[in-house]
């Protein structure tokens, strides 16, 4: 089965090529069946890729470049069960919103089609490749195409100005990235991962390695939008298409994160000191889960809200993954999954929102939405699933999560989820319900709209987005998911294993006969799942109807939270050159506390 | 200063302390325009210090890249910011 | 952040970043003193097994072939995404078809010299890349700068087959969806994408390779024709204000 | 001092990054940004460089002659691709900014708040 892999990368390549090459030529519904045909195909060969690589990783060398001596010569794209499972996951994401674009999109279609393959092809080539330097260029690739398609409603200063914020701070972080790459080349002469971490095994970690590391590392937490670098983000997809936002918060967000685990495993791990990387990946995701939770809560354009949601669920997911364990890599990855589903979903609903009403801002849209109750559903299920009630949506990796953790992180992960999940309950209770109030001076001043007409197609954006939306609230509760996001984390995680296979071609060990069972979590997760459920209603309510609360609480709540809330604004001012300088710091910073642990 | 000379071959040095000054010249260079006269010696001096490093082709491209891609690409967006300003003034 | 304060926050941070710097460049080997393996391995195995005499380019499109398909996309993506971008200057454009001509006939005919010197050139640096230094990327940016030469030597409408979109996307695709096909290629026959498939030719001349000198041209064609694409979606954006702006032409 | 190239290497990168945060126009902003890139180039190509080595073109030489490293030239290539590209989508984004705000600094385009 090793054909597969670079088919994943070849294919939405292609497909990319003939659709705008083709553009004035074939007829649109010839045109639109390629590009569903070329997203559809690339997903059901993740899938079967998922599947042959249940024994052992899929190693391709492209060129037929094998090793010799062990020194890597090619590229190779090797894929185990956690890769082989995100390709499927950005193949649904993709696909679900190449189709909800059908209609929604129509003017430049075959330009925006392009641009989402190339973006697909390039976010599967970086799951699954082997190859420092290649994990630069499918990332370039990806930006790129993003780049372009934030800034697609050029008639509009927003989205002008968030796709330069965002391609500004993200070249940015690309380019200390090919730094990092420079540095570690000289150190070691090797580009591929498998070797790069055997060669680095041998010497001492030495200011070189750390740096580099600092590095690649931060590259990777900017792409990821984490804490300080996650400025970009909001701008960016407060103002992106549905469609598009719904590629970028559910998946491409979440590939900083898989090369941050990639680089780790397969590299940094033989350098790590008593786990002195993670701690400070651990922290980093504590503080974006719980800062990024409490911008959405100040949010009130839906999409900013969303955006702000997915950088607290980055958080969480980071800190899993800073855990350095089994279960915490496995929990990263089952929130990965559901929240990429549920992400899209209601980035979905909220294109659904905008263009039933031409508006996308909360407190404007207030009861506007009554009586849909299909998207009023889809809305507020996903919003459950995000905040990790028991046995839906994120749950399970939530409490796979605590399982590892320290007894003070779990609860300040949850608040992050809880946080964001009340906003975005808040939301939804206020524009399909009508609940609370109409206006609300904490949430800042309204935002430009556009009121456009769009000829959409509406059963079919709704049934995409419940679509997206149940798959996301199911996969707490699909048998045996828990235990081969376990297995799949312990194959990521094997860094020997890995290099025997990729470098000497050694057969890796059978894997073990896997239950087909719900997962069982702890009674701790319950009450912690159940308290964040209660808490965030509690929090929607109270922001609902902050007028009602007694004086002496609002009085006091506007003394202590008021000057912080308002410094929170200031920092996220929309201007990139705050946002590089925040880069600068957080790569200064992020290196010293390396430097230091390493030392 | 012995060991710079049998370490880098002086034509190195020469071409490492051009780039090294050129650098700074470019983003100093706040008018656009000028900029993009400058940065177009700054990329000759990469062109040179690509030739003594024995790197042809990525001279060659960079080559290209600063004499025709960058200048054309950037004296075109200039144009067009200025033509509309013109303009806007003149409304 | 005022720019004041920013700059207050930003000199310490670079200062720091450039402490680390200053760390790592210690651990680095002395200048001149690369130890290799990568480098010194395919210094040695690719001319024997690829059969071309510049390395680079056996590197770029054969040994790391695969980074070059990507980097063909990315300015495929980009050429893509410019026009995304400024689409909004083509549907409002209305140029008028006009022939400006150059006055002397002298300016001409150098300029015409230039066109065809650059041609040369351009075709020179591809066409040899694999065996001299040059290559698809560059003699794609000089095969576009010598016909964007036409532009200004000819007339508007010269150059306008060279920005028909109609003429230049299904170029665009075919170079960079060419790329993919012969990957594909050496996949359906059973071996690794972007495996070398074709006869790899006597040493040292154009006819060496295999599959390179294939790759090479694909890029060429897809470097030539989106440079040729970007600067007819700047140049397009310049010349309209101008031509509003100046009642004469 | 043989350390110099590198030393230069990261000069350029922290110049590059101070143009980058402190420009007050798109267009100088872009060009910062290939500053800030041309580090990794010219780090890409000073680690790569072996003392009294050849270009790795072997066309008169016979192959095993020393030879500077090919694989941080074919990077540093790919590099200069990626310059480009994103130069021409910055300046595109800031001829949109321009036409729609009538102005290219950062600093007053701050359309959208957090």
């Amino acid at each position: 089965m090793s054909w597969i892999p670079p088919l994943l990368v070849a294919i939405p390549l292609l497909a990319a090529a003939v659709t705008a090459g083709l553009d004035h030529v074939t007829p649109e519904p010839l045109q639109d069946a390629i590009v569903v045909a070329a997203a559809t195909a690339t997903t059901a060969l993740a899938f079967l890729l998922l599947w042959s690589s249940e024994g052992h990783e899929v190693v391709h060398w492209f060129g037929g470049w094998q090793t010799r001596g062990g020194v890597a010569l090619g590229i190779d794209f090797a894929v185990g069960p956690l890769a082989a499972g995100m390709c499927c996951v950005i193949g649904v994401v993709v696909t679900l919103a190449l189709v909800y674009s059908l209609t929604f999109m129509k003017e430049a279609a075959r330009l925006f089609d392009a641009l989402m393959l190339a973006a697909l092809g390039a976010m599967c080539g970086f799951a699954m490749s082997g190859d420092l330097f290649n994990l630069f260029v499918w990332l370039e690739l990806m930006a790129v195409a993003a780049y372009a398609l934030t800034g697609f409603l050029v008639e509009r200063l927003g989205p002008v100005q968030g796709a330069v914020n965002f391609a500004i701070t993200n070249t940015t972080g690309s380019y200390l990235f090919a730094i990092g790459i420079a540095l570690l080349y000289a150190r070691t002469g090797a580009l591929n991962l498998a070797q790069l971490g055997q060669t680095l095994a041998h010497g001492r970690a030495g200011g070189l390695v750390v740096v580099a590391m600092t590095l690649l590392l931060c590259g990777f937490l900017i792409k990821g939008a984490v804490v300080p670098f996650h400025l970009w983000a909001a701008d960016a997809y407060a103002v992106a298409p549905a469609p598009v936002c719904a590629v970028l918060g559910g998946v491409m967000t979440d590939i900083g994160l898989i090369g941050v685990a990639r680089l780790y495993w397969t590299v940094f791990v033989a350098v790590d000191r008593g786990g002195a990387i993670g701690d400070v990946l651990l922290w980093l995701g504590i503080v974006t889960a719980v800062l990024a939770g409490t911008m959405a809560f100040l949010q009130r354009h839906l999409k900013r809200m969303l955006a702000y949601s997915v950088v607290s669920h980055i958080g969480v997911m980071l800190a899993g993954i800073g855990l350095l364990g089994m279960t915490g890599l496995a929990g990263a990855e089952l929130i990965f999954l559901a929240h990429a589903l549920l992400t899209a979903g209601l980035f979905f609903v909220a294109g659904i929102l905008h263009a039933d009403h031409g508006a996308i801002d909360e407190l404007r849209l207030r009861g506007r939405a009554r009586g849909c109750w299909v998207p009023a559903a889809a809305w507020l299920a996903g919003t459950v699933g995000l905040v990790g009630t028991p046995y839906v949506g994120i749950y399970l990796g939530h409490s796979l999560i605590d399982e590892s953790a320290a007894a003070w992180v779990v609860p300040l992960l949850w608040l992050g989820s809880a946080l964001a999940g009340a906003a975005l309950l808040r939301a939804g209770a206020r524009i399909f319900l009508g609940w609370g109030d109409a206006d609300d001076p904490l949430l800042g001043k309204p935002f430009e709209e556009d009121p456009h007409e769009r000829d959409i197609l509406r059963p079919l954006l709704v049934g995409i987005a419940v679509v997206a939306v149940g798959a996301g609230l199911a996969i707490s509760v699909v048998p045996g998911l828990g235990q081969r996001a376990e297995y799949a984390a312990e194959r990521f995680r094997d860094r020997g294993a890995y290099v025997a296979q990729v470098l000497r071609g050694r057969p890796m060990p059978p894997p073990p006969a896997l239950p087909v069972s719900v997962l069982h979590t702890s009674l701790d997760s319950l009450l912690y799942g159940g308290g964040a459920t209660v808490f965030a209603v509690a929090l929607a309510l109270a922001g609902l109807y902050r007028r009602r609360l007694p004086n002496f609480v609002s009085a006091a709540g506007e003394r202590t939270l008021g000057p912080p809330v308002r410094v929170l604004h200031a920092l996220h001012s929309g201007v990139v050159g705050d946002y590089v300088t925040w880069v600068v710091v957080g790569t200064a910073v992020t290196g010293a506390a390396w430097a230091i642990l390493l030392r | 200063m012995t060991v710079l000379a049998s370490t880098l071959v002086p034509l190195q040095a020469v071409a490492f302390a051009l780039v090294a000054l050129g650098a700074p010249l470019v983003v100093l260079t706040r008018d656009p325009l000028r900029q993009a006269l400058v940065n177009g010696i700054y990329g000759v001096s990469l062109v040179c210090l690509f030739v003594v490093l024995e790197a042809p082709d990525p001279a060659l491209s960079m080559l290209v890249v600063s004499a025709i891609a960058y200048p054309l690409v950037i004296v075109a967006a200039i144009a067009r910011v200025r033509a509309q300003e013109r303009k806007r003034n003149d409304e | 952040m005022s720019r004041r304060v920013r700059i207050a926050v930003l000199v310490p941070a670079l200062a720091g970043l450039g402490a680390l710097f200053a760390w790592a460049v210690a651990g680095l080997p002395a200048f001149g003193d690369y130890r290799g393996p990568y480098g010194y391995v395919l210094n040695r195995i690719v001319v024997p097994l690829r059969h071309t005499t510049n390395v680079v380019m056996g590197t770029t499109f054969d040994v790391r072939g695969v980074d070059t398909m990507g980097e063909e996309f990315i300015l495929y993506a980009a050429v893509v995404g410019v026009t995304l971008l400024l689409r909004d200057e083509v549907s409002t454009r209305r140029v008028e078809r006009h022939t400006r001509r150059l006055r002397s006939d002298a300016t001409r005919l150098v300029g015409v010299l230039m066109v065809g010197g650059g041609l040369l050139v351009g075709l020179w640096l591809a066409a040899f890349g694999y065996v001299t230094p040059g290559g698809g990327f560059q003699g794609g940016v000089v095969l576009a700068g010598a016909l964007l030469l036409l532009y200004v030597v000819g007339s508007h409408r010269d150059y306008r087959v060279f920005r028909d979109e109609h003429f230049l996307d299904p170029l665009e695709g075919l170079g960079a969806g060419g790329y993919v096909m012969v990957g594909l290629a050496a996949l359906a026959s059973g071996t690794p994408f972007l495996t070398n498939l074709f006869g790899l030719g006597t040493t040292g001349t154009l006819a060496s390779g295999g599959s390179i000198a294939v790759l090479n041209w694909a890029s060429a064609l897809a470097v030539t024709v989106a440079m040729l694409l970007l600067f007819a979606e700047f140049l397009k954006t310049y010349e309209t204000p101008l031509e509003q702006d100046d009642p004469g032409s | 001092m043989s350390y110099l190239p590198y030393a230069v290497a990261a000069w350029i990168c922290v110049v590059g990054l101070f143009g980058v945060a402190t420009s007050r126009n798109l267009i100088h902003l872009a060009i910062c940004l290939t500053v800030t890139q041309s580090s990794s180039y010219v780090l890409l190509l000073s680690v790569g460089y072996v003392k009294h080595g050849g270009a790795p073109i072997f066309k008169g030489t016979k192959p095993g002659s020393t030879a500077v490293d090919p694989v941080v030239q074919a990077l540093t290539l790919t590099d200069v691709v990626v310059s480009v590209a994103v130069v021409a989508l910055i300046l595109a984004l800031a001829l949109d900014a321009h036409r729609l705000a009538g102005t290219i600094d950062p600093d007053g385009l701050a359309d959208v708040q957090g």
